[in-house]
């Protein structure tokens, strides 16, 4: 008999708190386990979506926010699917994870942006302003702008603007580029931080060795590359589209804040140069991948695209609009519209930085570390748990 | 004595008795006992073939006496002797052998059940030798029926049998008709209003012309038999009503469980802990307090309170999940903002439309716990931080010890058998379960009738049911008691005492010890006679008589003697076979 | 196998042969040598039908009733009773173990418990051994 | 019959005596016997060649575990041979008019092709017929001929043809012929009779159609029909049933020299069994409801693997053990003291690996992921309306519910009268029962049958 002080108390209203992260009928799930069973990902040590259930059902918030579990899961629709209860299991993960995200981000921001769409479109509008009044005030176009047209009828991008010689201007949008990714940066990893405390430091019952630290490492690069444990789930065509969008992402990004001045130069390369070719790859795989989802959650169909939430669409949208700008102003560049050219890549800008700045911290984008680090930290309590347990072939008989 | 003609028939009863005994050798060896003209095996006895093989042999070989070796006498004595009685000769001719219930099945060597296969098959034929043709006695069925508890049960018995005409008497032990119906607010699962249709019924019964209704009373004494009983019914006014009537429905109902035996609920400590028929009483009433006056914002519904478990009832009470959840609805409409706790042990929402308000239910922000009823129940205790009581368990589902704070505690108590089963059950004849609830006839096709012929149990007094079970099974006895009155006459057990004038040396002994006054002394002749219509034919006077002048039709002296013979001659062959 | 003491059981219809059958379709199992005699009522099983039984051959009989205050017949089982204390002095006059018959009370519910006094009453007469009954009633006649 | 004298709208008229049952498993059976042992006369009609329905096909009945024939056959016996009932097998209504009290109903009585008096059941017909088809009774798990009686105790004990597997009718009498060779009567079997249409009056009837199982193919996940050892729980009490393909024997399901999937005495033993409950019952994707027998037969068919292959090991998937009955949560702590592995947790999908199944189940209670190697998975399939309901209740004029179950009057205190007079429901049909209940509604019926034949003698309406 635990003491009184050792039970946890139950929380009826917490469900109700949970419904602002997403739409479900959780407290419908009548525990018959068969979404954890169906699930590829779930493991001894790692059960969920309905350990997952039960616990925001009971309203334990405590054992939710020191919960890794909503991180492995990439929301393929199986247990959704086949629940013999319509309580949507995935979607209660996907819920999960927003709410996650509030929890690990110190500054409450990323709770307000969740919970209040109005928050976060006045965040996006603030940031866009911020940088539309920037250029329009700081660096106004050149006035003798239709002579920055270079030989191949392209236009010189980073002689645009009055007063900055153009190697000037790069640099002032790298310097721009990395001020924007050690703020993002510097947040997203003390959320990581924050975490690393609620999911390991906190957990008293696990002791991680130092070394499995060092040995289990390279799960956290191969699975931040690969997405490998979502090519577990049976529906592996998802995994495809993620992996297509997740790496286009991550070239258009790394090539911004890491190579912007190999990249954004005054000539016009040829197709088959690296830098149109990967632009090319990462603009269809976003395209690509934004079309389905798109299409998808209009018709609410497949299930994982049923319930959308206000912070879906706005990240649809935001990516969708970068994406659009950026082809956009590629179209204008070649065709030598200076001035559409120089409006456009404002408003690229514009959509752009909100975007990284709002997302990435604070919202949708932040699952790109978080997952990765979910999947490292687990694999650090598999090692030990699997030290302590011995596993029956037979159950037991109850 | 003239030469017997014996047919031995060996069932296989599919594997059920071939699988462990020889069905083959058994019929092999009996063939070679005197008396016996042929013996046979069969996979089916009782099945269609089976019977036409009797009867086309009994013609053929002109048998006299046949011996099934089958199952239980309880199970298809009946059958068999209908077989017999198709193929033109005295049902009573018939002697089982039972080599299923009390052979095959309870044992583990097929040589030994086999070799007591043989022994009991052998001592059925030599009982068989020294049957007699009886002759079987019809009597007339009195129409009226007297029907025993007026819950929804017994009156849905008592209307049914007076829309066809019929009178019964209906005898309530309380001063009102309705029973446990009676007290409830909503039905389930769709949660109908039933205070209007359960005082409609009482109404219905009390205008009909054809239903005696008798409040405050008990049923004293009962005699006779199918189609002949009679009683004495006394109210609590001392008034007797002395009845007669053809039939008896026993439908007392139930009691529920009583709370305070809980030991981890504190039932009778803490004023926020009530039973679910506490809970129906305030529901009614439309407020819903703790003792202590208080409205309740933490609401806890434990279900399995006093079943389930080894340390109370073993059995499921059946309903109150469903009840249970019932109340969760109630509770949501009348409190809105309430938090409402069901914690149970396994959810059996089993019936029509069930599932479906358990589904329902758990969409208006209910929480349900699952507890672990046959280990530690859970805990309730003061709460330290607040007004109420808090509930202290292991979560199953989740694997958490949890606190549920409350400040209403409401226990789903079981159904029990009521006190007075004991004393229904000797006045009409019937047996008990060990959980004090009524026993049918057979649990499978015959749910409402009893081993005694015109009493029948219906309703919660069988065992816990819901209300229209319980009706059902109330409309079912109709039907069988509507069936004798209908044809107006019944066939009864002709097994009864018999004396011999001859013998017989007028001690009265027998007068003294049949407990039915069936006998009585005739002083013309200096000798005792049976009164066959009372004579039940349970033999006590038969063993009683020191002159031997008593013998109990078809269980005489004579063929008791030579089934014991036939018994142990079986394993001395045997035995000796062996030795040597 | 022979060398098995071989028990005779009375059982009344109601209860204990009703709970014989029940610890049958329960498939209770029980030991093999009990050979079951079906009677209406424990009142009807007198000190002939033992005593014919221990004549035959029978190492122990064993009588089975309703539970007093459950008889069919209200009282079958009581006379029972009196009847039984006499024959086990009767019994033991003989010279026989008064062990050798035992009167238990089994109800129709109470198949497990039918299969337990099978097992145990045979472990009982296993013990005490063989009844000579019968061989020394065949030398006599 | 319409002795009735006009007033307004308002009639009387008699109550013809007769009754109409429709279906004759246990409830049709019971029924029909109540009415006809009271006296009035009964037209028994049943779609299949033999009464006794699905409690016929069970080995043992929960939770008190006696053979499901040794108590039913008999009571089918008493029909065949009862007086007073008319039993029509091979038979549906296709039309009902008239009134309450007075029903015109029009019956569709299907060729057995095999005279019932001549017919001798000496099976000369069926050892020689070449035609074959799986076993309606068997569940599919055996073959039967074209010309069969469908299981020995079959009542009526005749045997019958099934146009669709025979050959002579499927080649239109160009080949085959050979059964009406071998007979040993003359005239007994006639390949050309036809179907016969039959009108009757009856002032009642009594729905008693039963049910049919859920298909489990619709659950594709559990592989049935796929993976030949995956079987529906029908399937298994067939095996275990003494009167069954493999005589009693739990066997694997093996290819015969045909390539037809069927089950034999010599198909080898598993060493393992596991039961999931709940296939189509309890679930959105498939049937809401819960199918109140499931839970408890399930335990029973745990008990017979044990009880046969001792060694066996059984493992139990549920959800809410529902062991509500009378002695039911006894059987089931009996159940879980035999050794049988109880884990709540239900399956949520089935692969085959090397012959073997693996099935991945969570084991609630020891949160833990079972990944649980069996040689056979019994699925408890829920219980669903049978065929033909819908027609039938339009026919008669009965209400069913969104899953085709009937709708009784009042659903709280007239478990088996209907909105339309003079109708009565009985059994499953009305919803899933248990024996006992089952049994109990259909008297229950029969009760309001004779009341409405014995008192009202007339039936008064608007």
């Amino acid at each position: 008999m635990g003491g009184l002080t050792m039970n946890t108390r139950v929380n009826p209203d917490f469900e109700k708190e949970l419904q602002k992260y997403g739409k479900g009928n959780w407290n419908e799930c009548f525990h018959c386990g068969n979404c954890t069973a169906i699930c590829p990902l779930s493991e001894d040590g790692f059960l969920f979506p309905r350990n997952s259930i039960r616990t925001l059902q009971m309203g334990l918030e405590k054992k939710l926010e020191t919960s890794i579990e909503p991180w492995l899961c990439y929301y393929c629709g199986d247990c959704s699917e086949t629940c013999p209860r319509d309580a949507n299991p995935g979607e209660l993960m996907m819920a999960l994870r927003r709410y996650l995200t509030t929890r690990y981000d110190w500054t409450g921001l990323s709770k307000k942006f969740y919970t209040s769409a109005v928050w976060e479109y006045a965040a996006i509008a603030i940031i866009a302003l911020l940088v539309i009044v920037s250029f329009l005030v700081f660096l106004p176009l050149r006035p003798d702008a239709a002579l920055m047209v270079n030989e191949s009828g392209g236009v010189m991008i980073n002689s645009l603007v009055a007063g900055v010689s153009p190697d000037r201007f790069v640099t002032l949008i790298e310097y721009g580029d990395w001020l924007m990714a050690v703020i993002v940066g510097g947040l997203l990893i003390t959320n990581i931080f924050n975490m690393y405390y609620k999911t390991i430091i906190a957990d008293k019952t696990v002791k991680i060795p130092l070394s499995a630290y060092f040995k289990e490492f390279w799960q956290l690069i191969y699975n931040f590359v690969t997405q490998a444990s979502f090519s577990k789930c049976e529906k592996r065509s998802y995994w495809l589209g993620h992996l297509l969008l997740m790496t286009g992402y991550t070239i258009m990004f790394i090539i911004v804040v890491v190579f912007l001045p190999y990249f954004q130069i005054e000539e016009v390369v040829p197709v088959w140069h690296w830098q149109r070719l990967l632009g090319y790859y990462a603009t269809f795989g976003i395209l690509f991948f934004l079309g389905i989802v798109i299409f998808q959650r209009l018709r609410k169909n497949p299930i994982t695209m049923k319930f959308s939430h206000a912070s879906d669409w706005i990240f649809i949208i935001m990516l969708a609009l970068t994406t659009l700008t950026g082809i956009i102003l590629h179209i204008f560049r070649l065709a030598g519209m200076v001035e559409a050219t120089y409006y456009t890549y404002i408003i690229h800008l514009a959509v752009l930085v909100p975007m990284i700045v709002i997302e990435v911290p604070f919202s949708k984008w932040s699952h790109l570390a978080y997952r990765p680090f979910a999947i490292y930290f687990s694999k650090l309590k598999l090692a030990t748990l699997k030290e302590k347990s011995v596993r029956k072939l037979a159950p037991a008989i109850s | 004595m003239e030469e017997k003609r014996i047919g031995v028939y060996v069932c296989w009863c599919g594997t059920n008795i071939a699988m462990m005994v020889d069905v083959k050798d058994v019929s092999k060896e009996m063939e070679k006992l005197p008396g016996v003209v042929l013996a046979k095996n069969y996979k089916y006895m009782c099945s269609d073939p089976g019977q036409d093989m009797i009867i086309k042999d009994i013609k053929k070989y002109n048998l006299d006496r046949i011996v099934v070796a089958a199952c239980s006498p309880r199970i298809h004595e009946i059958t068999f002797r209908n077989a017999l009685e198709n193929a033109g000769l005295n049902p009573y001719m018939l002697q089982m052998a039972n080599i299923s219930e009390q052979d095959s099945w309870v044992h583990t060597d097929r040589i030994e059940a086999t070799r007591k296969a043989k022994s009991l098959v052998a001592a059925a034929i030599r009982r068989v030798i020294h049957h007699k043709p009886l002759k079987k006695r019809i009597v007339n069925v009195h129409p009226n029926t007297l029907i025993i508890g007026g819950g929804v049960a017994g009156m849905s018995a008592a209307l049914e049998l007076s829309e066809a005409g019929k009178k019964s008497f209906l005898i309530e032990k309380s001063d009102q008709l309705g029973g446990t119906a009676a007290k409830l607010k909503l039905s389930f699962p769709y949660l109908n209003d039933v205070v209007n249709d359960i005082s409609n019924l009482i109404k219905r019964v009390e205008k009909s012309e054809h239903i005696q209704v008798i409040l405050n009373a008990e049923v004293q004494e009962i005699h006779g038999f199918i189609g002949n009983f009679n009683g004495i019914v006394k109210t609590t006014d001392e008034k007797e009503y002395s009845i007669e009537f053809g039939n008896t429905i026993v439908a007392t109902g139930l009691k529920s469980f009583d709370a305070g035996k809980l030991k981890n609920y504190g039932y009778w400590k803490y004023s926020e802990v009530i039973t679910s028929i506490e809970f129906e009483l305030l529901v009614k009433q439309g407020v819903v307090v703790n003792k202590k006056g208080i409205v309740p914002e933490n609401i806890a519904i434990i279900h399995c309170a006093g079943s389930r478990n080894e340390n109370y009832n073993n059995y499921c009470s059946r309903t109150c999940c469903m009840s249970a959840l019932k109340y969760a609805n109630q509770l949501r409409n009348l409190l809105p903002d309430a938090n409402i706790f069901e914690m149970y042990a396994d959810m059996r929402t089993f019936g029509r439309g069930c599932e479906e308000l358990y589904t329902s239910t758990s969409r208006k922000g209910i929480m349900f716990l699952m507890f672990d009823q046959r280990a530690e129940l859970p805990l309730i205790k003061e709460d330290e931080r607040g007004n109420g009581v808090v509930i202290e368990f292991k979560e199953l589902l989740s694997g958490e010890e949890i606190q549920v704070p409350a400040d209403l505690v409401i226990l789903m108590v079981g159904m029990e058998a009521h006190e007075n089963a004991k004393s229904v059950s000797h006045l009409s004849g019937i047996s008990m379960d060990s959980n004090g609830f009524f026993i049918e006839k057979h649990p499978k096709l015959d749910p409402v009738a009893t081993t005694t012929d015109g009493v029948y149990v219906v309703g919660s007094c069988q065992a816990p049911k819901d209300i229209p079970d319980s009706v059902s099974q109330a409309k079912a006895a109709v039907a069988r008691i509507l069936a004798t009155i209908l044809r107006g006459t019944v066939e009864v057990e002709v097994t009864t005492a018999e004396i011999n004038a001859d013998i017989c040396c007028g001690c009265q002994f027998c007068i003294s010890v049949c407990p039915y006054g069936a006998n009585s002394f005739d002083a013309a002749n200096d000798v005792s006679v049976v009164n066959e219509v009372l004579c039940k034919g349970c033999g006590t006077c038969a063993t009683a008589c020191p002159s031997g002048a008593i013998s109990t039709k078809h269980f005489t002296d004579e063929q008791i003697l030579s089934q014991i013979e036939g018994l142990m001659a079986k394993v001395h062959e045997l035995e000796e076979l062996e030795t040597n | 196998m022979s060398k098995d003491p071989t028990i005779v059981a009375f059982l009344c219809n109601w209860c204990s042969y009703t709970g014989a059958d029940l610890a049958g379709t329960s498939r209770m199992k029980y030991n093999s040598n009990i050979r079951v005699i079906r009677v209406m009522c424990s009142g009807r099983i007198g000190p002939t039908f033992v005593l014919k039984a221990f004549r035959e051959g029978a190492d122990g009989v064993l009588i089975c009733g309703c539970h007093p205050g459950d008889c069919h017949y209200h009282e079958g089982n009581y006379k029972c009773l009196r009847r039984f204390h006499l024959l086990q002095k009767y019994v033991s006059q003989l010279g026989m173990d008064k062990d050798r018959i035992r009167l238990e009370w089994i109800s129709a519910s109470e198949g497990k418990e039918f299969a337990e006094l099978v097992n145990n009453f045979s472990n009982k007469i296993k013990e005490i051994g063989k009844s000579k009954v019968r061989k020394t009633m065949e030398e006599w006649t | 019959m319409n002795s009735s004298s006009e007033n307004g709208n308002e009639f009387h008229q008699k109550v013809h005596p007769d009754t109409l049952v429709i279906g004759a498993g246990i409830a049709g059976i019971q029924a029909s016997l109540e009415i006809a042992n009271a006296g009035y006369k009964v037209y028994l009609v049943e779609k299949s060649g033999t009464i006794g329905g699905h409690m016929a096909m069970f080995d043992k009945t929960f939770p008190t575990l006696d053979c499901a024939a040794c108590i039913l056959t008999p009571k089918m016996v008493e029909v065949g041979q009862h007086s007073r009932i008319d039993l029509l097998t091979c038979s549906e209504v296709t039309e009902v008019n008239g009134y309450p009290g007075a029903f015109k109903v029009k019956i569709h009585k299907k060729a057995r092709f095999v005279d019932q008096q001549l017919c001798i059941g000496c099976g000369s017909c069926a050892a020689k017929c070449p035609g074959k088809a799986p076993s309606e009774f068997d569940s599919g798990t055996a073959l039967r001929k074209a010309i069969y009686i469908p299981f020995p105790q079959a009542v009526p004990n005749k045997y019958l043809i099934d146009p669709e597997s025979c050959l002579y009718m499927q080649t239109d009498g160009k080949k085959c012929g050979v059964c009406v060779k071998f007979c040993p009567v003359n005239d007994c079997i006639d390949l050309h009779a036809m179907d016969e249409e039959l009108n009757i009056e009856v002032g009642n009837i009594v729905i008693a159609t039963g049910f049919k199982i859920f298909d489990a193919k619709k659950v594709a996940r559990f592989g049935y029909g796929k993976f030949p050892n995956v079987l529906t729980s029908l399937e298994l009490e067939r095996l275990i049933n003494a009167g069954g393909p493999t005589e009693g024997k739990i066997t694997f399901r093996t290819k015969d020299k045909k390539g037809n999937w069927v089950f034999k005495p010599d198909g080898g033993a598993p060493d393992s069994v596991a039961i999931i409950h709940c296939v189509g019952s309890r679930d959105e994707n498939c049937n809401a409801y819960c199918s109140k027998v499931c839970c408890m037969y399930s335990l029973k068919l745990a008990h017979l693997v044990k009880e046969k292959l001792p060694a066996t090991a059984v493992y139990e998937y549920f959800i809410d053990m529902r062991a509500f009955g009378k002695g039911y949560e006894e059987f089931y702590q009996r159940i879980k003291k035999e050794g049988v592995h109880m884990i709540r947790g239900k399956t949520a999908k089935i692969e085959e690996i090397k012959g073997s199944l693996k099935l991945r189940s969570e084991d609630i209670l020891n949160n833990r992921i079972i990944e649980q190697l069996a040689d056979m998975v019994i699925l408890a399939v829920g219980l669903e309306p049978s065929d033909g309901v819908k027609q039938l209740s339009e026919m008669i004029g009965v209400e069913i519910d969104a899953n085709g179950w009937y709708k009784e009057l009042d659903s709280l205190l007239d478990p088996v009268g209907t909105a339309r007079q003079g109708v009565t429901i009985a059994g499953v049909c009305q919803g899933p029962k248990d024996i006992p209940d089952t049994v109990a509604q259909a008297s229950a019926a029969a009760a309001r049958v004779l009341q409405s034949i014995e008192s009202l003698k007339e039936v008064e309406f608007i």
